[in-house]
């Protein structure tokens, strides 16, 4: 068979790329019309359960960038059984995550103890001001809704759930 | 460059730039008065903040040496304040198209401090993302050296299917750019379901792509016109100064840390070939990238049927504490050797890495290589040589 | 005289040419932004192009130019700026000069000069002019490089296209655009006359060359080395912006649609079908439709041959400035000269 | 625990370094992986010995080592209460060392693939070392970068510009003394900041959790 020249095959790629897009559609998306959704793994934003937080300041000092501020004071609870003493909680006054600071680490999320913290895909949160990515608890706890359920794990992984 | 800086640090580069030119004067007969270009900090061919200094007479470059810095973030620093999981999201940023592979080798490097050894499972999870994140990273210079030589289309396909790798990376990891998957003791978690039947299809996306951009690229008589010959780099200067990857196995050196190195990895597990070419040039960097992509698919294909079941994290304690000691481990990232050299004084934090990153050697060598060539061919061989920005200023 | 304007007094008559004449290069330059630029080059890469203004996009041009007519005019500080003002015009102005010899229609034309053919490669050498200026008025290294680059390219290839065009004027006898025209499409091939005569056919190489040398004088790639946005981020636009940039732009795309006409015209037989389809024989025969026919035949052709100019655009990359050179002068030149040899033996022969 | 395997392949023969650089060599370590220390006086002379003799031909890297811990610890004092002593003995790394700067170089073998880690103590008052920059030619960026971050000089250097920052910055930036101010200027956010009860912790004695 004859050697193709290296020029026409080029052409081809083009024009077979264009046949594929106009019969089969394009590769992107338009965007705020059609929205893909991200895994469900995706990192897109920090979700705060506040019920959960007992402010043990475990995520503000693991944060690589020093992004996550908390501010508590302590209160008494009503005892957990009955005639039991009163317990002693931490309440939540501020916890603000500086997404302007934020790597997308995740390391928070995995050293919280208690569950409080959650990585939801929600992305669609910019803000024109730099000032305005300081998000403060109930911002954060309204992401909560958006917080999927864990994967399914491949076969073959250690079934033991943390 | 700042604004501070001072009118004699200027003088004295201005001086140094007339000195290197005197000696290298092409053009005597016509002793032509020559024309500094400043190609950078921002420049299409930079795709960063590389500087370049050149000395043209002419179109023909008589000195040239690069300047970078722009994008210094003191990565070497930081980790000094640091724990050791935290570190994990700074090297990410190093190379950014290729994150992944930054982190194994710090961690292998934590690790064997630590005198322990990821699970089987892990290694073979990890040697696998290692692969996507160099296809990842590769496929985009295939594209991104059209858009150098003037081709606008390969990018757009490069784009488009490195995409299906990224939402590979993110559906695993959880970060498309920066994974930060990585964990001392194996990984943050294990693979979700459907992923592995997912990245088979994708390999055979990207086998495609790779035979599309031959066919667009490199079968295309211009583009071996305009890259036969050019930058041309000895088997020996290529050694001296240290350049790893492609790069040194286009010049003929057949050494590919992932074969000749001992790593608790999984590529002996498989069958691929190291790909080695003679000619030095910058046809035979692009080219050696495009058969590793291909490879690469090779590799993933073939771990994706040899995963072992079992967990994918050993027994380490909550806070790491790294014993006392110093450890150089490197891996053949995407841009070729990266290395970490870790000292570590017992603390919850590394005492200091130092951080050897491909590019910056791979780069160091463009005053040696830009002596005597065209305009274009400056862009062909910085195309070809291949470097992140982030992985040159760290 | 035009026997359409015959009746039209003389102001009206220059008013209407001005009109035609801005129809004749804007409206092509647009339907190829947005046919070629938009959409195809688009397609080729997997993606949709613009989509928002107007239905799949169509507006997007008009959003374009009012974006470009908002911005700022800068004039760089050390510029030449008279100079720098001009460049953009002389190109553009050079597309217009070069669209009043092409014939559109059997009574359709601007005018109709004897030597059309030797006009039409005086005049679109006027560009190069224009982009030299820019170049250097920019006061801006990348912008000379670009200019000299351009001045060089395009000198390198006027040659080959006059050449190439030689083969044409000797088989069609004549130097008139309208006359060529109708000397292929009238003509007929050993005496089979379906298809008339077009001379891509027997001038196969010299329409090779016409097309390579229209694609380096448009300065598209694989011949974009003066504008070369990975090394010379754009080389004499660098510093243009706003609607000097647009008049770029425009100059840009009107001169390949212009271009691309005038090789439809010396190779593809112009605004005519083969006159044996309705049996005429000769231009005053034809019916007084050919005169809304011919442009839209014209434009049919034009499309055709930018869709090539295009194609390649999009699939290749740029050669060196060197290696341009050397095929222009070691590759075109030389098989072009040799064409005309063998046409003018062969025209004497039969 | 596992046994690690070991990481990197292992120099085939120490005793075979040890005699090309003769008394050059000043300490040796072998674990995985083999680091040198060479006499300062011989640092040029022993990396042409490693190149030409032992085959060293591949440059890896150059870069120095600041020994002395920092005095300003991970930036995460508590600006309200006194600074925590910190132990600030110099403690030299693997194959020793009796200054508290260090230059270190890792060449590497490029046939058998092994790699070497060189070692030279730089007196501390005055760090002055030859540049090796024409035996391994990579070596000229790498001094560079040692220059600006460590304050070494290089003898013998063509061009001992900075590479990363600009030419009229003053300090080391990697030098252990050299405070990073990203950490300075702003106080640790983890600092626990939770307000105790109104009479006291002892009000409520009560489980916790």
């Amino acid at each position: 068979m004859a050697k193709v020249p290296g020029l026409v095959k080029g052409l081809g790629v083009t024009l077979g790329t264009l046949f594929n897009t106009a019969t089969k559609g394009a590769n992107t998306v338009q965007y705020p019309h059609e929205k893909e959704t991200p895994p469900i793994r995706s990192r897109g934003v920090i979700a705060l359960h506040q019920d959960n937080c007992t402010s043990c300041m475990l995520c503000s000092r693991s944060c690589p960038d020093w992004c996550i501020y908390i501010e508590a004071h302590k209160e008494l609870a009503p005892p957990r059984r009955e005639g039991g003493k009163p317990r002693q909680v931490n309440l939540l006054d501020r916890f603000d995550i500086d997404y302007a600071l934020c790597m997308y680490c995740g390391i928070c999320v995995e050293v919280c103890p208690f569950d409080a913290l959650f990585w939801s895909p929600e992305y669609e949160y910019s803000e024109p001001s730099i000032a305005d990515l300081l998000h403060d608890k109930s911002k954060l706890s309204e992401w909560m809704e958006t917080v999927p359920e864990a994967p399914a794990l491949e076969a073959g992984a250690d079934k033991k759930k943390k | 460059m700042s604004i501070t800086e001072n009118v004699l640090g200027d003088r004295q580069r201005l001086a140094y730039i007339a000195s290197q030119a005197a000696d290298s004067r092409l053009n005597v007969e016509l002793e032509t008065e020559g024309m500094t270009l400043n190609i950078g900090p921002q420049h299409p061919a930079t795709h960063g903040t590389l500087r370049i200094i050149a000395r043209l007479d002419g179109e023909q470059v008589v000195w040239a040496e690069p300047s970078c810095g722009y994008m210094h973030r003191g990565y070497e620093k930081l980790a000094e304040v640091r724990t050791y999981p935290q570190v994990t999201t700074l090297i990410n940023r190093i190379d950014w198209l290729g994150s992944f592979a930054n982190e194994v080798p710090f961690i292998l490097a934590a690790e064997k401090l630590m005198e322990i050894e990821a699970p089987v499972r892990a290694q073979y999870i990890r040697t696998i993302l290692f692969e996507l994140s160099r296809i990842a990273n590769v496929s985009l210079f295939l594209g991104d050296l059209g858009v150098q030589l003037g081709a606008i289309t390969p990018v757009f396909i490069a784009f488009r299917d490195r995409e299906y790798v990224l939402n590979l990376i993110e559906s695993a990891t959880g970060g498309r750019f920066h994974p930060n998957f990585d964990r001392i003791g194996g990984l943050k978690d294990d693979l979700p379901a459907g992923w592995v039947d997912e990245t088979r299809a994708v390999m055979k996306k990207l086998r495609g792509f790779c035979d599309q951009i031959e066919d667009l690229l490199f079968g295309n008589e211009i583009f071996q016109s305009r890259t036969r010959g050019i930058g041309v780099v000895p088997r020996d200067v290529a050694l001296q100064y240290g350049l790893s990857g492609a790069n040194l196995r286009a010049s003929g050196v057949d050494w590919d840390l992932r074969r000749d190195h001992k790593l608790p990895m999984a590529w002996d597990k498989v069958d691929w070939k190291v790909w080695t070419h003679p000619d030095g040039d910058s046809f035979a960097r692009c080219w050696i990238r495009l058969q590793e992509t291909r490879e690469s698919t090779k590799i993933v294909d073939q771990l994706l049927d040899l995963i072992p079941a079992g967990p994918v994290m050993a027994k380490v304690p909550k806070i790491i504490k790294v014993p006392e000691g110093e450890a150089w481990v490197s891996t053949e990232n995407p841009l070729g050797e990266m290395g970490y050299y870790v000292v570590s004084r017992g603390d919850l934090g590394p005492f200091r890495v130092k951080i050897r990153s491909a590019s910056f050697n791979n780069i160091s060598i463009t005053p040696w290589l830009l002596r005597g060539v065209y305009v274009p061919d400056i862009v062909t061989i910085l195309a070809s040589l291949y470097f992140i920005l982030g992985d040159i200023d760290r | 005289m035009n026997p359409i304007l015959a009746e039209i007094p003389y102001w009206g008559q220059s008013l209407l040419r001005v009109l035609g004449g801005l129809v004749a290069v804007l409206l092509p330059a647009g339907t190829i932004v947005y046919v070629f630029l938009f959409k195809m080059m688009s397609f080729m890469q997997s993606r949709l192009g613009p989509m928002e203004a107007g239905p799949y996009g169509s507006m997007q041009l008009f959003a374009e130019v009012g974006k470009w007519l908002q911005k700022e005019d800068i004039v760089p500080e050390r510029a030449d700026v008279r100079i720098f003002k001009m460049a953009p015009v002389i190109v553009l102005l050079s597309t217009f000069l070069l669209v009043v010899v092409v014939p559109f229609g059997p009574d359709a034309w601007f005018t109709d000069f004897e030597t059309g053919v030797f006009y039409a490669l005086a005049v679109s050498s006027v560009s190069v002019l224009g982009i030299l200026i820019a170049g250097w008025a920019s006061a801006n290294k990348y912008s000379l490089l670009g200019g000299l680059r351009a001045a060089g390219q395009l000198i390198a290839y006027e040659l080959p296209m006059v050449l190439a065009v030689m083969g044409v004027v000797i088989q069609a006898g004549t130097m008139n655009l309208q006359k060529i025209v109708v000397a292929q499409n009238s003509g007929s091939m050993f005496g089979f006359d379906a298809v008339g005569h077009p001379y891509v056919i027997s001038q196969f190489v010299g329409f090779v060359i016409f097309m390579i040398a229209i694609q380096a004088e448009l300065t598209q790639a694989p011949f974009d080395m003066p504008i070369a946005e990975s090394e010379l981020v754009s080389g004499y636009m660098t510093e243009y912006s706003g609607f000097r940039f647009l008049i770029f732009f425009i100059g840009e795309f009107a001169t390949a649609g212009v271009f691309a006409m005038i090789a439809s015209v010396l190779f593809l037989g112009g605004w005519g079908v083969p006159f044996a389809w309705f049996g005429w024989t000769s231009i005053d025969d034809i019916d007084n439709w050919m005169n809304i026919a011919g442009p839209i035949i014209m434009l049919t052709k034009m499309m055709l041959l930018v869709f090539i100019i295009m194609w390649i655009r999009f699939s290749y990359p740029r050669l060196r400035e060197d290696q341009l050179q050397r095929f222009a002068w070691k590759g075109l030149i030389p098989v072009a000269l040799g064409n005309i040899m063998v046409t003018s033996i062969l025209k004497v022969v039969f | 625990m596992s046994t690690p395997s070991s990481t990197q392949p292992r120099i085939t023969s120490v005793a075979e370094v040890k005699a090309a650089l003769g008394d050059r060599l000043v300490d040796s370590f072998h674990k995985d992986d083999l680091w040198l220390r060479v006499r300062t006086d011989a640092w040029k002379a022993s990396m042409r010995t490693l190149r030409d003799t032992l085959g060293f031909h591949y440059f890896c890297f150059l870069s120095a080592i600041d020994w002395m811990p920092s005095p300003y610890g991970r930036g995460e004092d508590d600006p309200t209460e006194p600074t925590p002593e910190r132990d600030m003995t110099i403690r030299p790394g693997y194959a020793g060392g009796a200054t508290r700067l260090q230059v270190f170089a890792r060449v590497a073998n490029p046939v058998t693939h092994v790699g070497v880690t060189v070692k030279v103590d730089v007196d501390d008052s005055a760090p002055v070392l030859e540049s090796i920059h024409d035996v391994y030619a990579g070596a000229n960026w790498h001094e560079r970068e040692a220059h600006e971050m460590f304050g070494i000089k290089f003898d013998g250097h063509p061009d001992l510009r900075n590479i990363y920052l600009p030419s009229d910055f003053e300090g080391h930036p990697l030098r252990k003394d050299f405070p990073l101010l990203a950490r300075m200027v702003k106080p640790w956010p983890g600092i626990v900041d939770v307000e105790p009860l109104p009479g006291g912790d002892e009000a409520a004695s009560g489980e916790e959790q």
